[in-house]
């Protein structure tokens, strides 16, 4: 089979197969390369699964809003698979006066861009969840965020998308790329040479070497983050929680476990284990203290899992999704901090949109890979 | 942070092994198992061993147990019960909960010695309460003392099937089949002919076709199938049962090591996923050491050598003991670990259809498609001759590790030679004194004293028994055949019993001469032997399972 | 009954003293510190469990803590392994329903506590 | 792994409603179904159809699940992606894994 297509998508997350999915129902053809066995591999099967708009950045905040308002209430039709997304809502909850003044200012943010979002004292919060503890004074609530399952919208992405005639291959580790005429145009692998007229690159932590190929840096780092996942329990909330300071977040799926990501605070130091993604042995108890302050009816719930995962995270917080002028061709879509899964449906159809349109519909100038620079 | 010079996880056989051998080397050593009970599946193990002495041949699984238990515990092993190894770490590093704490504990070296867990096999119904694994009713019966049925069908024909079979009838339960997808019984031939002597009927080339019942097993239908596994239509049978029991192989437990991050391989010749390790026991991450059924499915037999090797390799690794002193104690136990590998089970011969024993004596295809010898094959082995008087015979057929038989006979009758595989080999020369030691010493319950002209046109056969009640000189009842179908009346001659014979009862039936070559088991009768007689001139075919009158509460 | 009352290898069983518990709200007997299991298998109760999605019968499968199908709500708990959990006078012990207990037939919902 | 691989098309067969993921209640039909959808590793089947998620965490029917895998795909199961290992090795109440015995 010919390695050539219109575009060669380096990467097989749920950015990179969510924008396979939205070129190839437009006809493109498309061969997305995936440097692991698996689809998804990486943060897409990683994540907390929060489809939120609360608490972002500005930069970013229109494709949160765009993805809820026009692509996740029916993207389980669309793909003809239940992404499982639930959409009652967003508390970030905040246990002392500071994290007050945090989350108020997150509101702001929210409410300067036309998000419906405000501030509720511990009394509505435990109206609308009756399960938090007494120590959270008070909340931000956003009622249109949720959460939704990032496996399973992973893979319905690649599903839809493979059906559709792109060709995924796995376990094809991309090594460089090569610019012909003074054009992105060849993708250099340990196996063999694709070719494209357009090239994206949409591989995490990854994208920073391939870029450096070509001459182009994406100034960002990787953090090892971790997360667990309990029995399935008694439905008890359906909202997507937070905290003020981002260390602790989580849901219950419609599977009735809960997934809870939180941090240590050792997340930039963690080793793994000699490449291979290890949890920590501190982590996950730390969770659970975490988790039990917060929600203390789920001391009981056992947990039956815990992982790791790297996440790529911009030198500023929110990602590059940008043309490269210095080297036509090329897209990036990489850095997305982790908090890239809720705004993914979004950044796929805007990335296909870049591609076969020239332009994306969002103004995401703000997002341009060469935004970076000194402060002072 | 609590440190040792070995953690081993596991305090099955494998891993007491290793820490008493790692503790008398001088580390300090404590062993993490999950369980209340230390012994892993020992105490579950309640037929006598195979082997040699050195193997701890012809002692009883649990006793085992507590023999090590006892060394581990003069070697100043810490065993730690209820505590479950939740996870290993980086920097060897165990997560260990025990009760309802946590405690990180780091280790020089670890050893995991998880052991396995039990394969499943899906087929309709598979899910109904009353299937059960072949685990499950061992812990069932032999650990907690509940039945763990009224009437079974057992499914698998490896040694774990036709183990816990037996228990099962021990245990006053009916077996009414015994079935296997494959063509021939997998596991050793005395296993299988003990079973088929109360009556199990065997279905070789069979498999579940579904498990009946609503609530729970209310019935089973099997049936035979072809080349490809497939069930061929108009082969099915129904038997009404109430437990299914499923003994289909096991995995190893590599969990642990997976998540250590050591190079694992998936070895279908060691039951599944596996660490990559040496003949030490040693993974690739350095003081992370395996041994026992982890490393690959063995007998427990094995599992003890494997653990007592990486015991010493872990003491050596952490520099306890000299390069010279581990290689010899390493090399001797590989010589006595090698000697149980060797045979027609060997790991080597695993899958092949052997026709021959290393002697030259064909195998029985009967005793591999239904379990037993049939009355002209048995002829054919060294251990059964025709000899005046009172005489072993010993129904031995298959080249395994076992050798207690040779060590038991006060009178030399029996010789099976530096080779444990080899079968033995009754001496007519030699006089038998009928002492009965080497019938209560054969694990395999393969050894028979049989007096052929006992007079009055009698024979008299004398036969392991480890059923209850336990009949009583002068009782009545029928001798079975080795098909376990009636041949004849028989009356008790004599009942043996002692401390020597470790609850292998020896019981003398007298039948008549023409029986002598032929009667293997003894049914008591309760009522009177008439409704029975017009049976016992059937062919060994539909012999109603064998049931011992148990007392049960 | 199930229990073996004298074994031929292991003799009488050794066991714990008799002790009461509820299943599904009816007193019931076992010894103390067999699992829960143990008690119920010797007293005739095959179904621990309907499963969530099919709400099919489960009981012990493994008896040794591993395949989790023998969970049952105890205590108010649900999600406990049977096999593994040692009994204890006056447990509560109810049949689960996917992950909630079931109401025992005839009955009102039990609150689970003892 | 070339994803366009032709691997046939899905023929029912009659035990496709055979249960084979006892925690979360997997058939086999749905298992082999997920291969014709792209499914080709046990990481991906897992993930989209939860085999091996429940409570047992796959110690049941793993092995189950990649000899249907490996059929469906025409390859031999030794060489399907590894299981997967997680910590904890056994469902730990939030309470038991949150709370460390501090050392002194």
């Amino acid at each position: 089979m010919a390695n050539t297509a219109e575009t060669i998508i380096i990467g097989g997350g749920v950015i990179g197969c969510a924008a396979a999915y939205y070129l190839a129902k437009r006809g493109m053809s498309v061969i997305v390369l995936e440097k692991s066995d698996n689809i998804g591999s990486g943060g897409s099967s990683r994540n907390g699964g929060g489809v939120r708009q609360s608490g972002r950045d500005k930069r970013e905040l229109p494709l949160a809003m765009y993805a809820i308002e026009h692509i996740w209430p029916t993207l389980s039709e669309e793909l003809g698979m239940d992404v499982e997304y639930v959409k009652k809502g967003n508390l970030r909850l905040g246990k002392t006066e500071k994290h007050l003044e945090i989350l108020s200012h997150l509101a702001e943010v929210g409410r300067s861009c036309g998000l419906d979002m405000r501030m509720i004292d511990g009394k509505e919060v435990r109206e609308l969840n009756p399960y938090l503890s007494e120590e959270v004074i008070g909340a931000s609530w956003c009622p249109t965020d949720g959460h939704a399952n990032p496996l399973r919208t992973t893979l319905a992405f690649y599903v839809r998308a493979r059906a559709l005639g792109v060709r995924f291959i796995t376990g094809e580790e991309v090594v460089a790329l090569r610019k012909v005429k003074g054009k992105a145009r060849e993708v250099v692998t340990k196996d063999g040479v694709f070719e494209g007229e357009h090239i994206l690159l949409a591989a995490g932590y990854e994208s920073r070497a391939i870029a450096n190929t070509v001459g182009v840096d994406i100034p960002m780092s990787k953090k090892l983050l971790e997360a667990l996942v309990t029995e399935a329990e008694p439905e008890l909330f359906p909202q997507m929680l937070g905290t003020a300071e981002a260390d602790f977040y989580g849901h219950q799926t419609k599977h009735g476990s809960f997934v809870f990501g939180g941090s240590s605070g050792m997340e930039g130091v963690n080793l793994d284990n000699h490449g291979r993604l290890a949890t920590s042995s501190i982590t996950a108890p730390c969770i659970c203290r975490g988790i039990m302050k917060y929600v203390p009816k789920l001391s009981d719930a056992k947990i039956v899992r815990t992982w790791a995962g790297w996440e790529d995270q911009s030198v500023d917080g929110v990602p590059v999704i940008s043309f490269v002028p210095e080297v036509p061709g090329l897209v990036l879509a990489c850095g997305f901090s982790g908090h890239g899964f809720g705004i993914s449906p979004a950044v796929g159809l805007m990335l296909s949109e870049m591609i076969l349109d020239g332009a994306p519909s969002l103004d995401l100038s703000a997002l341009r890979y060469d935004r970076f620079c000194a402060k002072i | 942070m609590e440190r040792h010079d070995l953690i081993v996880v596991g305090a099955g056989p494998s891993g007491l092994s290793a820490a008493i051998e790692a503790a008398k080397c001088g580390l300090d050593v404590v062993v993490f198992d999950e369980c209340a009970r230390p012994g892993g599946q020992l105490f579950k193990q309640i037929h006598k061993f195979f082997g040699s002495k050195e193997h701890k041949a012809k002692i009883r699984g649990f006793r085992i147990g507590e023999e090590l238990l006892k060394e581990a515990s003069d070697a100043g092993v810490q065993v730690v019960l209820n505590a479950t190894v939740l996870g290993l770490y980086q920097e060897k590093e165990v997560l260990v909960r025990i009760g309802d704490e946590i405690r990180h504990v780091k280790g020089d070296a670890i050893l995991v010695a998880t052991g396995a867990s039990e394969n499943t096999l899906a087929f309709p119904g598979w899910t109904l309460p009353g299937v059960i694994g072949a685990g499950a009713a061992q812990t069932m019966m032999n650990l907690h003392g509940v039945k763990p049925g009224e009437r079974v069908l057992m499914l698998g024909s490896g040694n774990v099937g036709l183990v816990v079979s037996f228990q099962l009838l021990q245990a006053g339960c009916e077996v009414v089949a015994l079935v296997d997808a494959a063509p021939r019984i997998g596991g050793y031939g005395v296993h299988a002919a003990k079973v088929a002597r109360c009556g199990v009927p065997f279905y070789l080339s069979h498999t579940i076709v579904r498990a009946e019942g609503t609530d729970h097993v209310t019935g089973v239908v099997i049936g035979e199938v072809d080349k490809s596994w497939q069930i061929i239509p108009g082969t099915e049978k129904h038997f009404d049962v109430d437990t299914i029991c499923v003994a289909v192989g096991l995995s190893p437990m590599s969990q642990l090591l997976t998540m250590a991050g050591c190079d694992m391989a998936d070895d279908p010749k060691k039951g599944g996923y596996v660490p990559v390790c040496d003949e030490t026991g040693a993974t690739s991450v350095p003081g992370i050491f395996v041994s026992g059924d982890v490393s690959g499915i063995e007998e427990a037999s094995s599992a003890m050598i494997e653990g007592r090797i990486a015991g010493i390799a872990a003491a050596k690794y952490l520099g306890y003991v000299e390069q010279a002193a581990e290689e010899n104690e390493v090399h001797a136990l590989e010589t006595s670990l090698d000697a149980l590998r060797q045979g027609m089970f060997a790991p080597k011969n695993r899958g092949k259809d052997l026709r021959e024993t290393e002697e030259g004596c064909p195998i029985s295809q009967n005793l591999l498609r239904k379990g037993y010898l049939s009355d002209e094959e048995v002829f054919a082995y060294p251990g059964v001759r025709k000899i005046a008087g009172v005489h072993p015979v010993i129904e031995c057929t298959q080249n395994i590790p076992c050798n207690p038989c040779q060590d038991a006979c006060p009178k030399g009758c029996i010789t099976i030679g530096e080779n444990i595989t080899s079968l033995p080999v009754v001496n007519p020369d030699a006089q038998c004194i009928g002492c009965g030691m080497c019938v209560a010493s054969c694990s395999g319950q393969a050894i028979f004293l049989v007096d052929e002209d006992a007079g009055a046109d009698t024979a008299t056969v004398t036969l392991p028994y480890e059923f209850l009640p336990l009949p009583k000189a002068g009782d009545k009842g029928q001798a079975l055949s080795r098909s376990g179908a009636p041949l004849c009346e028989a009356e008790v001659a004599g009942v043996r019993s002692a401390p020597a014979f470790d609850h292998t009862n020896l019981l003398t039936i007298r039948v008549p001469k023409a029986y002598a070559m032929r009667a293997r088991f003894f049914q008591p009768m309760e009522g009177g032997c008439a409704e029975w007689a017009n049976q016992w001139t059937v062919p060994e075919t539909s012999a109603p399972s064998f049931r011992g009158p148990m007392t049960i509460c | 009954m199930s229990r073996i009352a004298e074994h031929p290898i292991l003799g009488a069983p050794e066991k714990g003293r008799l002790v009461t518990f509820t299943y599904d709200g009816r007193p019931m007997q076992g010894y103390e510190g067999e699992p829960i299991a143990m008690a119920l298998k010797a007293a005739g109760v095959m179904v621990h469990r309907y499963t969530a999605k099919r709400h099919e019968p489960r009981g012990i499968f493994c008896a040794i803590g591993r395949c989790t199908d023998c969970v049952m709500v105890v205590d108010g708990k649900p999600n406990v392994r049977t096999c593994m959990t040692p009994l204890r006078e006056g447990m509560t012990v109810q049949t689960q329903d996917g992950v909630t207990a079931k109401v025992p037939e005839g009955g009102a919902p039990t609150d689970g506590k003892a | 792994m070339d994803r366009s691989r032709d691997i046939g098309p899905f023929v029912p067969g009659p035990d496709d409603d055979l249960l084979i993921c006892r925690c979360e209640e997997v058939t086999k039909g749905e298992i082999r179904r997920a291969v014709h959808a792209g499914m080709w590793t046990m990481t991906e089947i897992r993930r989209f159809l939860r085999v091996g998620m429940g409570l047992c965490q796959g110690q049941s029917c793993t092995k189950l699940v990649k000899g249907i895998v490996a059929r469906e795909l025409g390859v031999s199961p030794a060489t399907l992606d590894p299981e997967t290992s997680r910590a904890p090795m056994r469902p730990t109440e939030m309470h038991v894994l949150g709370d460390e015995k501090k050392e002194a």
